[in-house]
């Protein structure tokens, strides 16, 4: 249980920061259909932060609503990856974290419509619709991009080295994962990789991109609470209302 | 001229006008003005409610302003869109918007700088631009009237959300309550303003109205905004930010002190709170987005030709 | 007493607001002279601000430390000028900001050391040996920069007159300065404005810098709570320990 | 060659060496290598402690930091004034650092993720740091030396500062232990690895020992560190992360696990948590600061020339 509701945690923190930094863009992205389309993006990813911090708080069983885990834990409770608390950059970097997150995204809630916890699948299959289209939408953007301008090209590979070593997180399989796995919850991350693979170099190529030969699992510890440094700033910033007025409603 | 004449018939005679019909120039200048203004305020409109959407305070709030903010830009693709059926591309729109020979509504050079002005912008903000886009559906352009019904359904909407807000703060800590007096005070004068000068003031006003371009005048919507506003404050137990308040029962109205015209007039010269800001903000967007465009466009351009291409070898 | 509470206020929130600004410098200036200079600054008027503030909780008798009146209030309980909120931009926009600022400072402070409040001129006399430093240094990099190659020029005229409309509300009397000028406690702010405008023109013209024509007295509301955009984030990151760990000892 | 033994005869006598005299060429690269090494890491160093100014939980607190991150830039300042006297300037140290063919201290490519951590800084990084600097008051090169006797006066200084926060921390609420003890176990190995790998796999130190730019072995060092600290810890309470750590009444010192030096590489590699974001900081404040150095060049060159034009009106 304590292990199930770790794993809820980190869905939900994955959806609820990346959902923050996708919406830094609302009013600032370069085409109006992109203000549109981030902020879509943001808004399902907050969705499903709903859904999972909720189920999270049920399973913990302690009183805690999705708002008490999302506005009320500090940095080093947060459980998600890395690669999604990473500033946005510019829009090339935004577009190629959000592809390789979504590609990830789509095979594990693909998975998780499976799941043995009916919650679980529920929570997935909802999702996934929504993410199924953020995969479409990014990895269009992100074809679209690498095989644009040579500046455009540029940008994109810069995006992808720099983000790369950060993607191994999403399939390293820790004691958590393991026991989700056990009880037919989710299926192991690293089972994930494969799939992943295969999606990214397909785009990639269609791109004209070249996979980086570095190390994919370079940046750990999102997932047990070893952050980067951008964390606390973007908890200080979401979380000032709850923390500066404790107990009111909104 | 004949066609003047004929025109202004239909237009009496509540037909709408379609981009291939003839119209006048000064008609249509008018239109692509007044749609391109208000798509550019739907576009820097993102931009005081967006200051919030990272520090909302619940997932839900946060949820619903995001689901504004991205509705606002869609009204700006209805707008931009409708303003090229009358030949103005949205990039010589936007070219106008960042060169300052365009404007856009003045209220959103006001900062947004509680959680309760979120409330305040939804509540008295978008209730005004209602009051004024209600009347607006049934204007002459056809294309212009339709965005309008689109738009009209969403934003009231949207001022229910934000009233919701406000209940919320007006009945809830202190310090809330604090907060949603504080938004309504400075709301309160900039939202009159939305409506524009007196009509007395303004020469537009006349042709405008004959060619059902502008259908009620702006002290009829100011009047309107402010009878149906004051209620919904005292029923949020808040206080209307003027001592000359009161019910009028002969005109069946609140008598009401007028905004600071000379603030309104500093605020159109640039001289707003946000002025520079929320046109640095749109510039820079923009000027950043420069390499995301081209990247786009030259991929399209790649791949018709490799269509044509393709096709050739098919053949 | 109100007035002089909230006058104090005025004095601590200023420092303290252009000392976390300055603050962010720290290790990304553009030499290492610098990145020393601005961490002596900003410590400075930190310093400051715990003489300020620690007064003004005195003289409000409600037992707030000078902390708890950096930490605990929410933005529109500041009472700082809107000037010293205003982003960083580049080194040129800091410095003239800087620059601006000290020069009223400095005038000031001069005035305030024959404040009728000793506790006032006591801490005008130790606040007034930095700030002439201050300014001594800002006006130095202000003359070199603007009369420097083209583009430090250029930078330092656009950082003047972005920054132009802001210095009105160093000089705007309102109530609680009548009230507090009419205890001799400190001159009214408009007393302030001509010296300061010589010194300044003295420098920009050293600086061949032109004085903007726009007006000056743009962008008021700061004294009296109203704030620009930027403060609310300001106040989030600097107070978020205090109020995600209240009643912690540091 | 006959210098060379009289350079080694001054080395052994505790003479100093100063930069006129003459000296081995390896000497020579071996100290411009290490002080710039050294000054780059107050450098870097600053971002790390930086982090946390604008967080600073108090305004005593966030003044004691100021200064702090000020004295290292100060150290840096004395550093690379040391090491011009071997003949490199600050900005040819800097290029290599900005290119990468200079390293800093790897300590600062871990990141600081609650304010415990800057205790922890204080406590063990600068520990670390003052252990490796005392000796070093007594190097054989003049202008280090005096160097190294100001910068440690400063960092004592600084580990009790950083101890005391622990110290606050430690007695603090449940969290704040918490805290406590998270930064302990972060910095605790890293900052082991300070001291380098040990002597047996080190190429260099048996030269540098004998010319007295290394006084200690890396095992000595890290032997007196852990012995130093192990006590400090559990007078705040607080748990080494280390299931091996156990008092040796023999050698009268701790054993102790060793860092894992597979993690040490991978971070001089450039894989560590902050490498990327710690240079792309310098980089681009250097960058981003190029208009200001060669504004304040321009204007000394336009100072000089009107000097010199003075001087020639004058004759």
């Amino acid at each position: 249980k304590p292990a199930f509701f770790d794993w809820l945690c980190r869905m939900g923190d994955s959806a609820l920061i990346l959902g923050h930094r996708v919406s830094e863009w609302c009013g600032h992205a370069p085409i109006l259909e992109e203000d549109i389309a981030m902020a879509n993006t943001a808004l399902d990813l907050i969705g499903h932060t709903q859904m999972w911090l909720g189920l999270a708080g049920e399973v913990e069983g302690a009183g805690r609503s999705a708002d008490d885990l999302a506005y009320l834990r500090d940095a080093a409770q947060f459980r998600n990856l890395k690669l999604v608390e990473l500033p946005n950059g510019d829009m090339g970097l935004t577009l190629m974290r959000q592809f390789l997150f979504d590609a990830f995204h789509y095979d594990l809630l693909t998975r998780l419509t499976r799941s043995a916890s009916p919650r679980v699948a529920e929570i997935a299959a909802k999702a996934l619709k929504e993410v199924s289209y953020h995969l479409e939408r990014s990895s269009d953007l992100v074809i679209r991009l690498g095989d644009g301008t040579e500046e455009s090209h540029a940008r994109m590979q810069a995006a992808l080295d720099r983000l790369w070593p950060y993607t191994g997180e999403m399939f390293a399989d820790d004691a958590v994962d393991a026991k989700v796995a056990e009880a037919g919850i989710a299926p192991l991350p690293s089972e994930l990789r494969d799939g992943w693979l295969a999606t990214v170099q397909e785009v990639l190529g269609e791109a004209t991109l070249a996979l980086p030969e570095a190390k994919a699992d370079v940046h750990l510890g999102g997932k047990t609470g070893r952050h980067t440094e951008h964390l606390g700033y973007i908890l200080a910033e979401m979380q000032f209302l709850q923390r500066a007025y404790p107990g009111a409603a909104w | 001229s004949p066609e003047e004449l004929a025109f202004q018939d239909r237009v009496d005679n509540g037909e709408k006008i379609e981009p291939k019909d003839w119209m006048p120039e000064g008609y249509r200048k008018t239109l692509v003005r007044q749609i391109g203004q208000h798509a550019h305020s739907e576009i820097v409109g993102q931009l005081p409610e967006g200051n919030w959407i990272t520090r909302a305070p619940t997932l839900e709030r946060k949820a619903i302003l995001l689901a504004k903010v991205q509705d606002e830009a869609g009204h700006g693709l209805y707008l931009y869109s409708a303003a090229e059926t009358l030949g103005v591309s949205r990039d010589e729109l936007l070219d106008k918007l960042h060169s300052g020979q365009m404007k856009y509504s003045s209220i959103f050079n006001y900062p947004t700088l509680n959680w309760a002005d979120i409330g305040a912008v939804g509540w008295l903000v978008d209730g005004a631009a209602i009051m004024n886009q209600v009347p607006l559906q049934r204007t002459s352009y056809g294309p212009y009237s339709r965005a309008m019904i689109r738009i009209c359904k969403e934003e009231s909407f949207h001022q229910r959300q934000g009233y919701s807000i406000m209940m919320k703060m007006a009945q809830g800590t202190p310090e809330q309550k604090a907060m949603a007096q504080d938004a309504l005070n400075r709301f309160w004068y900039p939202s009159l303003m939305m409506f524009g000068p007196s009509d007395k003031d303004s020469v537009h006003s006349a042709q405008s109205m004959a060619w059902k371009i502008k259908i009620n005048t702006n002290d009829e919507l100011r009047q309107k905004f402010v009878d149906q506003t004051v209620p919904q404050a005292e029923y949020l137990g808040l206080t209307i930010p003027d001592e000359n308040l009161k019910w009028n029962e002969e005109k069946q109205g609140y008598d009401f002190s007028q905004p600071d015209w000379t603030e309104f007039f500093e605020v159109l010269k640039g001289n707003g709170p946000c002025n520079q800001e929320r046109m640095e903000a749109r510039v820079k967007a923009w000027e950043d987005g420069a390499w995301f465009r081209d990247g786009l466009t030259a991929y399209s351009e790649k791949a018709a030709k490799r269509r044509a291409a393709g096709a050739v070898a098919a053949e």
